[in-house]
């Protein structure tokens, strides 16, 4: 065990991963000898070499193409996207082609050995272009995974996970917490299921379900209403797609109610896509309409970051709406 | 840490004067006159009787599928085709210069490759409808091939979308330590997409041992070569990226053979990428759903006609005395037969099983979709009769 | 009042558009002198020259940036996307750029005057790549419209709308349509109003929402529910950004029960944000789950097309386990 | 209906050999010296005495002012900052040759050109202090500046966006009937997107009348340009499209306005794009987040702080007799004192209300943004105390 922050964590894995496999291959803008704006990618050309890490050029669209074409040869890349604000020019490389790979060529082809990582989400006055939540899109994409840790121990554990898949992952890192959150790592290799969510607190009023850099904030928010005598079971749901629909339904059967945030906009925002299916799944259970608490309908902005972002007082506010419904 | 940033003394210029006539100095290499007939200068590659005429005979096929299966379209018996006529030098000599171990990433228009490399009329056939002996179990449409056996990657629609791949492939084969390269088609418009650029640059910067061959055909749809890009081609665009670059008449079949062979050999020994430009036409419509005459003349069309690159080669052969009219007419007869056969055997062949429809997705199928298939499967249970189940096992 | 199916609808709001200003200029690949490759732009470069109607180069990001360059100038470009399935090149242009420069300017600068085109959809044996219905996507795109017209009538007032209205309009057409749909449409000029659905038919029992080609489908299937006693309330949404809450939400109030249906991939589709806000609008009068039948979370199948779409049958179904939950 | 494709005799070649040399050929336009000496062979542009001096303080001014916020930067005042420093010439002199109602499109790092056309102090202070005076509402980053009223378009993050934007946007002037063009800066690195090749191929193709200008400076981020791109320059690659080119030695500012100025000319009478290449070197960090000397040497960072392009202009204006040193020095340190107070005004001034959050996303507020905002607003008065809230009229 050591005591890492989330990047060193993401840091760690890759080397671990390049270590375990010399078929791993990390590559991005910015991510060779510099080690990546964030230093995510520190020192791993110097350890493996400008053929194992490099840089890229400053195309979004070609790094993703490049790494599918390696992945369908055999390698296992992991490509950096610098900022997720940025992965749009790869849209159709992953729609298209990371994501229906296997499926148009019946299994001979496929790009799973893929890997996809960006730093995404808002906290760091990054404004509309260095702040933006994408997740979304990516879980109306069948074919791919879409993984986001909460912490460092996650970090490493799913992308330890995320690599040795055998299908495409895009890998999503809370920015805002590299390194902020910071907690015991195990030096070893180890992995943490994907597909899976963690209750991290059971409740019996309300269930709470984030991912990512939102955690902490319903966390936060479970602590303002155990205050009030309201008891939270909070859930990390770490894969958005294929997401852990079971252990979300057995909660709100259980508590008979369900508040989601997340920070990207509310409209069509993967809170919707869990709230459809819970409504389904628990409809007798629900005692109060799921409550969404989630960015506005509009681009990321600067000045009034800190108003826009779904924080623990709205969700504690939105706790105690749905449990007086 | 680099430290080469400081340009030796570079050449300079102290009048404004823009370079404007870059485009016209690309020649074009040449080995056969349109009579079949080697150049005088051209140093011909060497080339068996059997290569050459294996060449020929892939040709030939080609050409024969293209017609049947065109007029298996428009009898309504398969929904979709597209042709490589016109294009068959140019594809099948540079396959022909590839070897097994070479990736094949192509456009949509390059059958020609697939036949060199052995697909059989039963292959094309199963994919063409769309059966559950489609090794893409019948997922994608009519020409959308794909063999790993043969490493050629299934073809996808979105153009260009192969040319990062192809320099991604490449570069994973050279850490691989193979001798091998990846063979990119693709057509003179999928030329203007983003990602042809990306991909280029990508492999000049990175040293992937990859052929870029594209298609200047001169249409991409109805869109002529002058509404897509200025100037008389795209080797331009190669020599931009300081990648090696030849511009080849496409419908000489040697000129295309030594081209690749060439390019082969130094995309190996150099670890680099080459561009191929091969000036051709595409002779057919678009695809079976497009009407030419709509958009260019049949003069323009009868000019094209005259530089048939299968004849070019027969003249070749035969004036080598490798051409024996008999034999090669009853090879074709043969092969009309095959493929008739085979697509009369391939049509009625089952689509793949209902259960199909989620495979492949993922590596296993998620709890969705699998709820998904179970919950179609009861659908189709409770409506025995509202679907036409040409399935493997389940409507028949 | 003439007959025309939904493609000359198209084409003669085109002409009627670029008559009337001519700023109006109708761009994209094949849709100059050959008019599109389904023929939409049919002799618009006849009557209105070759610098009003034109082809571009085989790029759609190109298409988009040029077209957003365009709209910030003051023109009011047209562009066509030859299938919705390559629209994916141009998720940038539209994501980052299209829909963010009006709010990132302050209002100094804007696209508001795009409109892009393009066919979308499935039902003509287009595989993979010829029959996806990517308007999910969109929908989570805050700053620019999403509007799909059912037939004639609506793809012209509808196309009218979004060329003259003052935000980004992407306007898919649901090409198994464009001939098959016939009907009468008014050969003036007439718009019809964005943002709002249409209630095609009241009912009592049931509230059935689509968009598109799919409205056929659940007009079929309210069709077969009335034979047996079933009363369906047909919505057809026509905008899904902004959408009309308003109206479905009162149908639902009314009766109690909501089904969706689209075509695109059920999980994180549009049903899943019309679901999820109904739900919190319509908690106490809902009594079964709000349904969705849509396409599965595959992509889109050649050979098994006709049992992966939603059709009226599978819809039909789902009305009657909604009614008798 | 085009019936041109068929090629009248082209050029053939019969032996293979690729094209390589093809990127060594392009001189760099200079028409200064170091010692801001005009070379003699150079035909210098006319150029009034006030306007050398005007190009000679927006230079001065733009590094004050990067000076400046890089301090505020250090100092916790603002929370970013990107510097033009190094790039002056290159930058001031490419828009001193344009006109007012040319449009500006730029990358980020092209303050020179916004202090040419006249954007103020306090312009530059609201922006980068997000407050309610900045046009762009507080919403985006420092440095994405943006003036209507100057024509120069606000500045957004992804790189290349702006290119294939600028050639509709001059197709646009182009059909309006202004005699007006695009100019769109970028970085080489930004060169690499694929929106770089879509809109300098549509440019050419539609004959937009713009001028592409890219800010060789050697870096992008970290990344050297010869990771970037293969040989030294992207010059190669305008030729590739048909588009006139012209490399220039970017710290050289004649040479650039003199560049500019003919390509403006050649855009407007021809109605084409004009590529030019910038040489030059970003001697800045790349922002305020980043720190070079993990990168690059502190050698080659001198070598080209020898090569300053502002004091190369210095010495040009000694030479014709124009550089007054006294007069000089008291203009800058005036100019201290006005950004200083600038600064001091601008950080103070409250950010936009919270009301015009959900402005400007559509044209008008839709209903689900008008109840986002209400419920925002009533969130805010349960919580009077947990926001601080240095908005207009809300906070105070
Ligand atoms: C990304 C994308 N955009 C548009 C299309 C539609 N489309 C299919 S083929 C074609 C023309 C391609 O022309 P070219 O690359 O020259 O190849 P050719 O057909 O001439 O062989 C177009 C526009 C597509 N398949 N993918
Ligand atoms: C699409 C996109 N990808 C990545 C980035 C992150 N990024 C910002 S600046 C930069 C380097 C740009 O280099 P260059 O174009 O050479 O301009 P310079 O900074 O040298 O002026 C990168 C990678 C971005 N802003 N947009
Ligand atoms: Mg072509
Ligand atoms: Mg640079």
């Amino acid at each position: 065990m050591a005591k890492m922050n989330l990047l060193q964590a993401v840091n760690h894995a890759l080397q671990t991963a390049m270590e375990a496999d010399e078929k791993v291959l990390v590559f991005g803008e910015d991510v060779g000898h510099f080690g990546g704006v964030f230093r995510a990618t520190s020192h791993l050309q110097e350890k493996f070499g400008k053929t194992r890490c490099f840089n890229t050029p400053l195309t979004e669209q070609g790094i993703v193409g490049f790494a599918n074409g390696l992945a369908s040869q055999g390698h296992k890349p992991v490509a950096e996207i610098q900022f997720a604000d940025y992965i749009y020019p790869a849209f159709d490389q992953i729609v298209n082609e990371t994501a229906k790979a296997r499926y148009r060529s019946g299994g001979q082809f496929e790009c799973g050995n893929l890997t996809i990582r960006a730093p995404y989400g808002g906290g760091i006055a990054g404004g509309h272009y260095h702040s933006q939540s994408p997740e979304s899109f990516f879980t109306h994409v069948p074919g791919i995974r879409v993984v986001i840790p909460r912490g460092p121990y996650q970090a490493k554990g799913l992308l330890l996970s995320a690599i040795n898949s055998p299908d495409p992952v895009i890998f999503f890192e809370p920015k805002r917490l590299y390194r902020a959150a910071v907690g015991e790592v195990p030096e070893e290799s180890y992995q943490l299921p994907l597909g899976i969510a963690e209750v991290l607190r059971e409740g019996t009023d309300i269930s709470l379900v984030a991912w990512g850099a939102q955690v902490e904030v319903i966390v936060k928010a479970a602590d303002m209403a155990a205050e009030k005598g309201i008891s939270c079971e909070v859930i990390d749901l770490q894969s958005l797609l294929p997401w852990d629909l079971e252990t979300v339904a057995t909660s709100v059967t259980k508590t008979g109610r369900l508040l989601i945030n997340h920070e990207a906009p509310v409209t069509s925002g993967f809170g919707a896509e869990i709230a459809a299916s819970i409504q389904q799944e628990c409809f007798l259970s629900l005692e109060a309409p799921i409550s969404r608490v989630c960015g506005l309908d509009t681009p990321f902005p600067l000045a009034h970051e800190k108003l826009y972002m779904p924080d623990h007082l709205k969700t504690f506010d939105a706790i105690v709406a749905c449990v007086n419904y | 840490m680099q430290d080469n940033r400081q340009p030796a003394a570079p050449l300079l210029t102290h009048k404004v004067e823009p370079i404007s006539n870059g485009l016209h100095a690309i020649p074009m290499l040449a080995m056969l006159d349109p009579q079949g007939k080697p150049y005088e200068q051209a140093e011909l590659p060497e080339l068996s009787q059997d290569k050459a005429i294996k060449i020929h005979h892939a040709m030939v096929f080609t050409r024969l599928l293209d017609e049947r299966m065109i007029a298996a379209q428009r009898q309504g018996r398969v929904s979709f085709y597209l042709a490589c006529t016109g294009e068959e030098g140019a594809i099948v000599a540079s396959a022909a210069a590839t070897e097994s171990l070479d990736m094949i990433m192509s456009q949509y228009r390059e059958q020609g490759a697939l036949v060199w490399r052995g697909y059989t009329p039963r292959q094309f056939m199963d994919q063409l409808f769309s059966n559950h002996l489609d090794p893409n179990k019948g997922r994608q449409m009519p020409i959308h091939y794909g063999d790993k056996a043969l490493n050629f990657m299934t073809i996808s629609s979105p153009l260009a979308t192969q040319i990062p791949q192809a320099a991604g492939y490449a570069y994973g084969q050279k850490l691989s330590g193979q001798a091998a390269i990846t063979l990119c088609y693709f057509g003179e418009g999928a030329a203007s997409e983003g990602d042809f650029h990306a991909g280029l640059n990508m492999a000049a910067v990175l040293k992937c041992p990859a052929i870029f061959l594209c298609r200047n055909n001169g249409y991409a749809i109805s869109t002529p070569a002058e509404e897509q890009f200025v100037g008389d081609g795209i080797a331009s665009r190669g020599i931009g990226y300081g990648i090696k670059t030849l511009r080849v008449d496409g419908n000489d079949a040697m000129a295309m053979y030594a081209a690749t062979l060439k390019a082969r050999e130094i995309a190996i020994a150099e670890s680099c990428p080459i561009l191929i430009e091969a000036m051709t036409y595409r002779l057919a419509a678009h695809s079976t759903s497009d009407d030419p005459s709509g958009y260019r003349s049949q003069k323009e069309e009868q000019i094209w006609r005259e530089r048939d690159p299968v004849l070019r080669w027969q003249y070749y052969l035969q004036q080598c005395g490798w051409f024996d009219q008999d034999a090669h007419h009853q090879w074709q007869s043969e092969m009309k037969n095959t493929l008739l056969q085979a697509m009369k055997d391939a049509e009625i062949v089952p689509v793949a099983p209902v259960s199909s429809m989620i495979e492949d997705v993922y590596h296993t199928p998620p709890w969705h979709l699998q709820r998904q298939l179970t919950q179609l499967q009861q659908h189709l249970e409770r409506h025995p009769d509202a679907y036409d189940l040409r399935c493997l096992g389940e409507g028949e």
